[in-house]
């Protein structure tokens, strides 16, 4: 299937659909419902220098189409991922990439640094936009200038493909996209999750134990879209959409306003084979429509 | 082995105002995959606008012969009230089997009370049918509000004494389970419980008194219900482990319920 | 109905529960539907120092749990509602509250002008938040100066009720929430649309002829009480919460997280009555939880 | 004076692969609202979670006797599938009636046709009915891709005479309504159209140019149905107009489809 190969820098995907970061656990979970090695690849949970307990239950409130979690990146931390995880998923026949977060600019690099060494770790994604956790990097999220320096410093240290995970939760996208950009970024995605909140009023509280998390699912994909839009009109770099992505229809939308690939996140969930089937409704659009290459796609939008 | 599966149903009963019982099998005749008590299900619930995340429901009973899977299902919101409207022949899609399950003890003679709390009584009926079909002797502990809450005693009866205890007394012993004369009478070896959290810590209290081992069933909120999302967590004493993966049962021995 | 009384600053409404601009035409639409004198107020179009066409069709997009919207304040402009459309709905017996747009502070300062000899307006909303055409203030409501400008500036000319509707379309919606508290508003009024987008991927366009729209409806609400959320930690003055009210369950969750009243947009189109049935599902939540007056719920959360 | 209101699905025929029809009534007994034909409602399809607002369909028929009012939907996405799939039994929720209608020439002798092509001939059965009720003489010329697509020709032959073309050729005349034969005998006075706006625009331009009188019923977006949103607009000789409350029936001098 050569027309569904796309490159976001130097990294090669057989095709542009992947699982989003901390939905798809560490991607083995999934080897019961369809063969990974179908899709483009799969972005491993939120990791961090020390291990992390995460938020205190409750972590999730469902709304409508869609839902607010505060997990808050509970993983047990880089080394046991280099240690325990990365031999397990090592040969996963797709790319397996490290999403990181971190709450300082130094953690970053040390986390970035303890993966340099695992060859099959193709590409990293800096989560500067988790909303979950006071050190989730959403400061850095939000703010150009501090975008720009995480970037900047982790790409001392890593020379592979460096993704820059954005935050929604901002006036103007394309200022922090166009700031990553020129501190080094190979490529953005976008969007991480929107701050939400949800109130039980049988309680009178808060549905969630740090009252705020973040939304996601098919109720943030118009805001999504938006944004992939916006920061294609303003970049360069490749461009990775997600957000509510829940069908191949889906991934079209996002790849025609500018996204070279896509990642589904919450709707692996409610349906674990989805991703697979976005890549097969995906080449029958292709088809259908005598499309060469899903390349073509990228940013068509007939304005 | 985990899989998704368009079920259909065979049988929809409504066995009162809030609960239905419903039957499903495969669509095609294939087996139905291989199930354990204490595991539940994922339910898709099609076709309702308020309910986006799939809804966990325990195995209720595996009819092997029958080829059938059966659910108990509570009307608590809309997601609930939509499966229990199901209709024979309606198509329902599940993630199956999910979570781990009971420990079988190792002696057959041991003396085995299985509590459970209103719908929560869903995975002990499998479970008694499960231990009584390999020779062991269990008993049953069922609470309520009423009488007309009190679910499928005929069917645990054919497979060990059963006790109830009712809210109101409308039917066995007045008051809560943990209240119950049988529990006075001592011997038991380990009970197994399912139900409301505050039912479930008040056995798990007496139990840790009276040095009986104790196997809790949590209903945590869940999104994915596979172990990914990291939503279900509940505080044990290894730190916050997920319900759907490591649980739903657990010895309450690593739990926090107990100070 | 004593127990369901509020007030907004100086004004007072009935109950809390209104209904909010755009999506109630000039209320005497909806007087079919129900008795419009049970809810606390209607917020009319908005409302314009010219005539506007808006936006070229289409204008309208459906998507998960809500829709955008690109009408682009279509309407006659303010001198036409003065003298053809106040004498029609002035009698109504609600608080009929008037929603302005401009594209400089002179237009709204020229607009209130002429809304001042109106003695049957209590109030005005100033959207300093329409995303939907260039001159709809979403420029003054995403900059807390600018925002503070057009509110002085109105105050001189306008001094009964003021209220400010806030865009969500901001990193931080407290600093244009205190900037506006500090510049005179009585109230502020929040959330106003998402921008967002959709995409027909048949004729591979934007769904809209704008490309990018308004979005409302059930699918912002966790967004929205966030904001209310956020901003009622921040301000003095009294909020309008809005954003995705369907039901009176979601009306109270808006209260307890700070909201003084509500309005209801969007769901408007899906149950033209639904602002009544709000009343009474809140006078019920009242009564059934022996809660003296909706005021004792506004802010109630326990966190 | 509009309404919302419950109404019960008396009947529901698939017509064909594409197509049902669905006939309603009251819960309650009480009659309909008046309707006038050109008329449409606003359908709140209730169990499908990608239908968030309400679906436009014309009133296809108010049968007095039977106090029923028809729809004929086609499937053509989620929410019309659902409506498709309506057992009798049902309970719909509608806003009714909405619009404005088709006019009633002052002459009872002029010649009228009605074109419809595809799901425009909805309004045109009741307003075939109601013209032929009061002594007009309406004939029917209606568009199809093939002869499956031809609907409800057997009820609107009871109104007037008949004429149809196929793309395909399957039945009537081969070609688009605009060639049809009929058209070319000449001696219209009005023509009444409802269809996919290209075939509409090709009759609006037709009937310009033989200075025929015609009014064409139009299917733009709709959120609320009933003038408040301004999302329906058409762009008319006076402006940015509301389709769903100042239409959906215009005469086609107030358009702007003939430059
Ligand atoms: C492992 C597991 C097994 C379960 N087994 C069964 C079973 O066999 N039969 C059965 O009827 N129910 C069972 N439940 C509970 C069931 O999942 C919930 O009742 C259901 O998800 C509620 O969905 P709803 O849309 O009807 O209600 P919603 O509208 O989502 O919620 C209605 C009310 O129910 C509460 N609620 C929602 N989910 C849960 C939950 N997981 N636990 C407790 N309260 C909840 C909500 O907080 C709310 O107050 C089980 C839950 C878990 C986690
Ligand atoms: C005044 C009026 C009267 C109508 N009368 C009828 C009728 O009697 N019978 C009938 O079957 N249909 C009628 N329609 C069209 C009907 O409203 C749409 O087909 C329906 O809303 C589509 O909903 P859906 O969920 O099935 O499709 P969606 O999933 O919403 O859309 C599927 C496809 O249909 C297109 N579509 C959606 N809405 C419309 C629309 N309003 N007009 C044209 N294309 C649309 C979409 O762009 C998309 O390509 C009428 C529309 C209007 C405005
Ligand atoms: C339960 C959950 C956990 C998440 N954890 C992470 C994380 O660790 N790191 C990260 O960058 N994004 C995380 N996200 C955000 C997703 O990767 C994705 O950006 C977002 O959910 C939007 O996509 P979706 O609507 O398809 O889910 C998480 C999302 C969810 C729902
Ligand atoms: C069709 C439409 C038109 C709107 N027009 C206006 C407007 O003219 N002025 C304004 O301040 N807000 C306008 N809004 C925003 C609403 O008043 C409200 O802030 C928003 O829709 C969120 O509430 P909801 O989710 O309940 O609809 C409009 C919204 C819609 C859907
Ligand atoms: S529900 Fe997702 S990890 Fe348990
Ligand atoms: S559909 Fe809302 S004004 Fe016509």
């Amino acid at each position: 299937m050569d027309k569904l190969r796309v490159n976001i820098g130097k990294l090669e995907l057989k095709n542009p659909v992947m699982t989003a970061s901390g939905t798809f656990g560490y991607a083995k979970e999934f080897s019961d419902f369809f063969d990974l090695s179908r899709i483009g690849g799969v972005f491993v949970k939120g990791t961090t220098i020390h291990e992390r307990q995460g938020n205190p239950y409750s972590r999730m409130a469902e709304t409508p189409s869609g839902m607010l979690n505060a997990v808050g990146l509970q993983n047990k931390g880089v080394d046991y991922f280099v240690s325990n995880i990365y031999p397990e998923i090592k040969d996963i026949d797709t790319n397996v990439i490290v999403n990181v977060s971190g709450s300082t600019v130094e953690d970053y690099v040390k986390c970035a640094e303890k993966l340099v060494d695992l060859d099959k770790i193709p590409a990293i994604e800096l989560n500067i936009s988790c909303p979950n956790v006071k050190e989730g990097g959403m400061a850095f999220g939000t703010c150009a200038k501090s975008a720009a320096e995480v970037t900047e410093a982790v790409r001392k240290v890593w020379n592979r493909n460096m993704i820059v995970k954005l935050s929604p939760n901002v006036t103007d996208i394309t200022e922090i996209a166009r700031s990553v950009e020129g501190a080094g970024a190979d490529a953005v995605s976008l969007i991480n999750t929107l701050l939400g909140m949800a109130v039980d009023i049988n309680k009178r509280k808060p549905c969630l134990s740090t009252i705020t998390g973040g939304l996601s699912g098919p109720c943030v994909k118009p805001v999504a879209l938006r944004m992939v839009w916006q920061t294609y009109n303003a970049v360069k770099i490749p461009i990775i959409g997600m957000g509510g992505i829940s069908c191949w229809e889906d991934a079209i939308e996002f790849m025609l306003v500018g996204a070279s690939a896509i990642q589904i996140g919450t709707y692996n969930f409610i349906d674990p084979t989805i991703a697979a089937k976005v890549v097969d409704g995906i080449a029958a659009y292709l088809d259908k429509n005598n499309i060469a290459s899903v390349k073509d796609l990228v940013g068509a939008l007939e304005v | 082995m985990k899989t998704m599966l368009d079920l259909v149903v065979t049988e929809s009963t409504q066995l009162n105002q809030n609960y239905s019982l419903i039957k499903l099998t495969t669509t095609d005749g294939s087996a139905l995959p291989e199930m354990y008590p204490g595991q539940f299900v994922q339910v898709k619930v099609d076709d309702s606008p308020k309910t986006f995340l799939r809804r966990p429901i325990s195995i209720n009973f595996w009819d092997k012969e029958k080829n059938e899977l059966w659910l108990l299902v509570q009307k608590v919101g809309e997601g609930t009230k939509k499966m229990c409207e199901a209709r024979k022949g309606d198509i329902l899609n599940l993630l199956l089997p999910l979570g781990n399950y009971f420990t079988l003890p190792s002696d057959k003679k041991s003396k085995l009370m299985l509590i459970g709390g209103g719908v929560g009584i869903a995975p002990i009926l499998f479970w008694g049918a499960y231990l009584r079909e390999r020779g062991y002797q269990p008993s049953f502990l069922i609470g309520a509000r009423s009488k007309t809450d009190l679910l499928q005693l005929d069917k645990l009866s054919r497979y060990g004494e059963v006790y109830c205890t009712t809210e109101d007394g409308s039917y066995g012993e007045k008051g809560y389970v943990t209240n119950h004369s049988v529990l006075e009478k001592g011997g038991i070896d380990t009970i197994y419980t399912c139900g409301p959290k505050p039912m479930m810590v008040a056995i798990a209290k007496y139990a840790d008194s009276e040095k009986i081992t104790c196997e809790a069933s949590l209903e945590n909120l869940m999104a994915c219900g596979f172990g990914v999302c990291l939503c279900c967590v509940e505080n044990t004493r290894e730190g916050n482990i997920c319900v759907c993966e490591e649980g739903p049962v657990f010895n309450i021995e690593k739990l926090t319920w107990i100070s």
